[in-house]
């Protein structure tokens, strides 16, 4: 196993967190997180034409760059650290993810291109007003009429749902759950005010709606555990950035900010709790890190390294979160500062594929069957 | 005094005073004036004298026939106590018939950008020109400053002094083109503090509390005052449902008072909700769910029996044992761990804000609130120093910036 | 509720702690524990003679002084702070509790002036090899044979087991589950190596013992659960005085030991860990007092009370112990440094009748059926 | 000398020197004098001043073979180190050649009752009387002393000078009358250090190690050879269960090594027994068992993950990033919520020890060991100091002992 980046990944990642750091300021995400959409056509364009940022891991025969995990998850991980506002986690991750594991050759030629160039942003609908992350409790029906399939039902928690040109949708039909897809013009959808504005959600409704199978019929349900162990891992990933931002910053706030004629960072506690947060963030970012080179190399329990690398991320974003506010104290509990834009999103990302427990007891589930 | 005599003179001049149908500020005025609505305070100023020990014993009579007290929203009392402490005859005749009444509504300019949790590091400066103080400086975490027809200030009025006695007390007049009043909104969407700039405001010399230099003596009693208010087991202030013009002028009273910190319960993490949501979602049906609500339920308790004991104790008469100081750190303990469990029984709704999430946006509001109890008002950290220092008797931090002139104390230039 | 102390018990209570400090100083603990029994008769008899410890909670009926749990808890937390080695809990704590729940009016009269003087050490044994603290584990069984019951089985954790003349057991008959004494001597008994070791365990067998039934046949189920809750009330009020002492005796060896030429009292994260560790152990003590005084005052929802007691003094005691370990330093980790000895004590009553997450869970299913 | 080089030529002098059947002793003289038993030592003294990254290669050479090394057990290592860096040649002449052997086992005489995590605070004194130096004081948490031919022994010489300024740094003969060593009894019942007390204790003046006053640098060169061999990655050595009289010798000399520290793997919590128990004892069918179980599985495989990937930054040449710090920490928060988990998986039997107790008393063992890890070579706090001060540059404690006499510090009279 690979417990290092090369230096072409190092390379690529600087050169990464600089374009970010220019493209996306607080002052854009603050800018972007008040619109409806969340993020925008022109940028998000720019963004693949200048990085080609959601080609990275799709194969070049379907127009993506060809890369691995371990660069998605570089990528991820930038993203995360500046609250990158674009769908790239709905259309590159979930989407191209779904489409790469139970599309045929023909879709996902079809399909792919479009992506990776970002001209077409795609989305993942699974979950539903239940809010079980499980493929299992989906009970939005697929029929086949004679003309085609019909989709009946609704879908929530759908990231970027009410902007997604494609939607892939998970259904249940007479073979059990199938993935489709619906172009989004198609679907009736409605924006969910959610606890993370950099981030949108979306309620969608299905009233017979016209969709392509994705694949072959009532095979979803194992390759669609595969998408969200790779959801998870990318997910893990875009944390640990997150988290290392806020660490940073909360470091240099203590640095900066002086109370009782001398520097806040020089109180024992402060330096205590700065430890425990390295700690916490470089423990979390090692199980990303080895959980995205599992999933390129191919590891056989893969399942459980995933969740382990979700479980690890949530708990450390949070925590770290919770120091962030803390130690900027009063102002950090203000609007105008920034830590609150990402305890936002540490609180959402914790949520989000499932919490700690269902993950720990996911990560469980998969060694207890390893050993026996 | 005894009780008894006591009970028989507040209930005979309750039957003979009190009314319903009177104006808020009429009764409490004349209630004021009988020294029934404050009857601690000095005979002088709308007080009896009577001991600590017979408030509980008036609140009674009130209660029996449903009167009305002295206004007590905002932070109306700690004035009240800094000027009954510090003030001149002038002050106190002119300020406290009218928190009494709750014509006049106080705000309190202490804490600033850079100085937080070191309210003595103010740098808001009062300079003594012609014949009146001149305040130049920003003010921020005050309360109600829009509204506040007057603000208790501390303000720095000798740089060449150590940081604790080059401060000084004054009342300033919050309705003057001096001063700036902009709403400070939270993470959570609530604006319920205000930013105050002062630019070249002024304070009429006969306005300053105590003298100069002595601010931080008059600022700890404001603090301490504060302090004793808050042993976690108050409740908000409900007013009564009862007919009358006079109740439905009080709820009115109240629900302006209360507008900008309607997030304050969410704040310290609704414990309350947590089990009927667990049931209601069914989440109370997963083993790993239960252990997390019990915990939370074992630690809330256990911080409001310890509020009781210490209550209890003090009660008794005895003196005050190291139960007392726990209420802040405990409670921010609780509304911690309160928030995670509210996040694991609501699952994937706890994505949503807004009326139609979860509890109507209150799961929301808790996760987005919580932040606060364990930094308003004195940190945890604070808090665990306080402790040490004060109950443990452990040794105080080595000072660095109180045995110099300020302004040779290095400091943020702004926060 | 009450939530104080009167001014009798403070004083008892007073008198109580300065002579326990005399007659348990850790020199005479380390000594009595490196002894098979564990306590001496004298020294018990002795204790009783001068301080009626036993007799507090007996009715004065049965020759007791028929004080209430909160006089009890008081002898309990006491006894806790030195660590005690004597038959306190297993005779007049348990024993006594099982007798006055379910004994017939005649067997109090018969077996509680005994034990209220304390010349007869009685115990409970109801756990066996599996572990189980619960009495639905019982599997020793109790048969009638025409002469008289006959029990035959084994009994496992018996507190003072192997020292005790009478001994309280919990068996398993044709109708249910039913409470027996039997002799000491009657028994087979071998003490058990424990982590405590000022607290004996003892593994008991039973060969067809003659026994006799105590109250009523088949009944004892329900009455044994309130022994049960009776007694993790006990042991929390004994543990956080256990705590108490610990976190006092930390506190007092730093602000005595020097390091980098000063106070390590001094040092901020000492500071604050001593606030924490004064938060855990003053939380604990509010729970095991209120659930004494609502023993005391007849609650009807004393055991999930109960139960919160026990969870609250576990995590507080280990806490403590823990925090005390580490706060001595190297020389905290040592034979001669007496804090481990409160350690053990610590660790042992975390999981004597039942860790805190049994406790929890019987919390939660006594609130929830409450609510429902 | 390329790689290839390298494998070629230890590969020849391998194939012509190596021999099982030889004794421990002569094989490794055999082995020092060639130069490949240390191949990055100077060619004057053993080694052939290869650079580090050739290290992997002789000793895959070596492991072809089954050939056995230089010896390594207890503090030789870190003698050796610290001699080569300040020691005389005199010194390097007696001392080297048997370190590298296995004929003389050391011990450091640093740590003190009053100075545990304070090491520079030490107070035993060495005076020069005559044409000795005479050494009185105590000494613990010496490992091996009872063994010990020589001893690292750090001194106070000079009371007038700073704290680290009065100090110096010895070889010291163990096998003389001025030195009582008694075994130290640890909570878990094992005594795996000893006290050591000087009396008078002798060391001629040609066995200080650089100057006088010059001890708290040699210290140093000690306690980082110290830290660099802890990267949490290290198991125990095990020897070869392969046939020959050197092997069974090398078995000898690990398990005599070995025997006051068997409990040091209790002490890491043992992580490695956790699931296999929950599923022996059921335990694992408890979902709310199962949480705690995976809460530290995850830790413990983030910690090793860590260490992993700080070391493979190092073989790549990489400077050192903030993960290469933490090992330590994380460990000690690992083994705790191991013998938490122990104890919630094992239930009532928690409560016995000893062979019949449960996994044959290993269980108790842990529980009574883990305390150790947050203490041992650093305590936790230390720790912390340590990541904020040098990977995170956050100001240093303010020294109240530095710059003064040391006689006029504060300090404990005994521990």
């Amino acid at each position: 196993m690979k417990f290092s980046f090369s230096g072409e990944q190092e390379a690529f990642r600087e050169s990464l967190r600089g374009y970010l750091a220019e493209r996306s300021s607080t002052r854009e995400v603050r800018r972007l997180m008040e619109t409806e959409a969340g993020w925008t056509r022109e940028a998000w364009a720019r963004m693949n034409a200048e990085m080609g940022l959601a080609a990275v891991r799709i194969p070049e025969a379907y127009g993506g760059q060809g890369f691995g995990f371990s660069e998605q998850c570089i990528v991820l991980e930038e993203m995360g650290r500046v609250l990158l506002c674009a769908p790239y986690f709905s259309s590159a991750v979930l989407a191209a993810g779904a489409i790469l594991q139970v599309g045929t050759e023909a879709q996902k030629a079809a399909l792919l291109p479009g992506i990776a160039s970002g001209e077409v942003v795609a989305t993942l609908a699974w979950v539903e007003d239940g809010g079980g992350w499980e493929a299992e409790a989906t009970a939005l029906s697929a029929m086949f009429d004679g003309d085609g399939w019909r989709l009946s039902g609704h879908k929530s928690f759908v990231l970027d749902g009410h902007t997604a040109d494609l939607i892939v949708v998970l259904a249940r039909g007479a073979k059990g759950l199938s993935l489709f897809t619906v172009a989004g013009a198609a679907v009736e959808r409605r924006l969910l005010p959610g606890i993370d504005p950099t981030r949108k959600l979306a309620r969608l409704v299905f009233d017979g709606v016209a969709a392509e199978l994705l694949g072959e019929e009532g095979g979803a349900a194992e390759p669609f555990g595969r998408v969200m162990a790779e959801a998870a891992v990318c997910l893990a990933n875009e944390m640990v950035g997150g988290a290392e931002r806020l660490r940073e910053d909360a470091l240099a706030y203590a640095l900066m900010r002086m109370q009782f004629g001398r520097s806040i960072a020089g109180f024992q506690s402060m330096k205590h709790k700065q430890a425990d947060m390295l700690m916490e963030v470089e423990l979390a970012k090692s199980a990303a890190y080895f959980a995205a080179a599992a999933l390129d190399e191919g590891d056989s329990d893969v399942a459980a390294t995933a969740s382990l690398a979700k479980a690890a991320a949530s708990e450390a974003y949070l925590q770290t979160a919770i120091h962030a506010v803390q130690i900027h104290g009063g102002i950090g509990f203000t609007w105008d500062n920034d830590t609150h834009l990402w305890f936002k999103r540490a609180k959402a990302s914790e949520v989000m594929l499932g919490d700690a427990h269902l993950h720990r007891e996911r990560m469980m589930q998969a060694m207890v069957e390893g050993v026996r | 005094m005894s009780e008894d005599a006591v009970r028989v003179e507040v209930r005979g001049w309750l039957a003979a005073n009190w009314d319903p149908e009177l104006g808020l500020v009429e009764w409490r005025t004349r209630l004021a004036r009988s020294g029934w609505g404050v009857p601690t305070w000095p005979k002088q100023w709308y007080g009896r004298e009577l001991p600590e020990a017979m408030v509980p014993v008036v609140e009674e009579a009130f209660d029996e026939v449903g009167a009305i007290g002295v206004a007590k929203t905002g932070i109306r009392t700690l004035a009240a106590a800094t000027i009954l402490a510090h003030g001149t005859d002038m002050q106190k005749e002119k300020f406290l018939l009218r928190i009494l009444t709750g014509e006049d509504t106080w705000c309190q300019l202490f804490s600033e950008p850079g100085s937080g949790s070191d309210v003595a590091g103010a740098v808001t400066r009062a300079d003594f020109r012609g014949n009146q103080w001149v305040v130049n400086g920003q003010k921020v975490w005050t309360t109600s400053a829009h509204k506040a027809h007057w603000g208790l200030l501390l303000a720095r009025t000798n740089w060449d002094a150590a940081k604790h006695r080059g401060l000084s007390y004054f009342v300033i007049d919050m309705k003057q083109p001096g001063i700036a009043v902009h709403p400070l909104r939270q993470m959570n969407g609530f604006a319920s503090f205000n930013q105050v700039f002062l630019t070249d405001a002024i304070v009429p010399p006969e306005m300053i509390v105590s003298t100069e230099g002595d601010g931080w003596t008059v600022t700890n009693t404001t603090l301490m005052h504060e302090r004793r208010g808050a042993d976690g087991l108050r409740g908000q202030p409900k007013g009564s449902d009862r007919p009358g013009r006079i109740y439905t002028e009080e709820r009115e009273e109240i629900a302006v008072a209360l507008e900008p910190y309607r997030w304050y319960p969410s704040r310290a993490g609704r414990v309350d909700m947590v089990l009927p949501r667990a049931i209601e979602t069914g989440a109370i049906d997963d083993p790993v769910v239960r252990q997390e609500v019990a915990k939370l339920l074992i630690m809330a308790r256990c911080a409001e029996w310890t509020a009781r004991r210490a209550r209890a104790a003090k009660e008794q008469g005895r003196p005050q044992g190291p139960e007392g100081s726990l209420g802040k750190l405990a409670a921010s303990v609780v509304a911690r761990a309160a928030a995670r469990v509210h996040t694991q029984i609501t699952g994937a709704g706890a994505l949503l804000s807004g009326p139609d999430a979860p509890a109507g946006g209150l799961v929301a509001e808790i996760m987005l609130s919580v932040p606060a109890v364990s930094i308003a008002g004195g940190t945890d950290e604070i808090q665990r120093n306080i402790i040490a220092e004060r109950v443990l008797k452990m040794p105080r931090e080595a000072s660095e910036d109180t045995k110099r002139p300020f302004r040779d104390v290095p400091r943020n230039t702004v926060g």
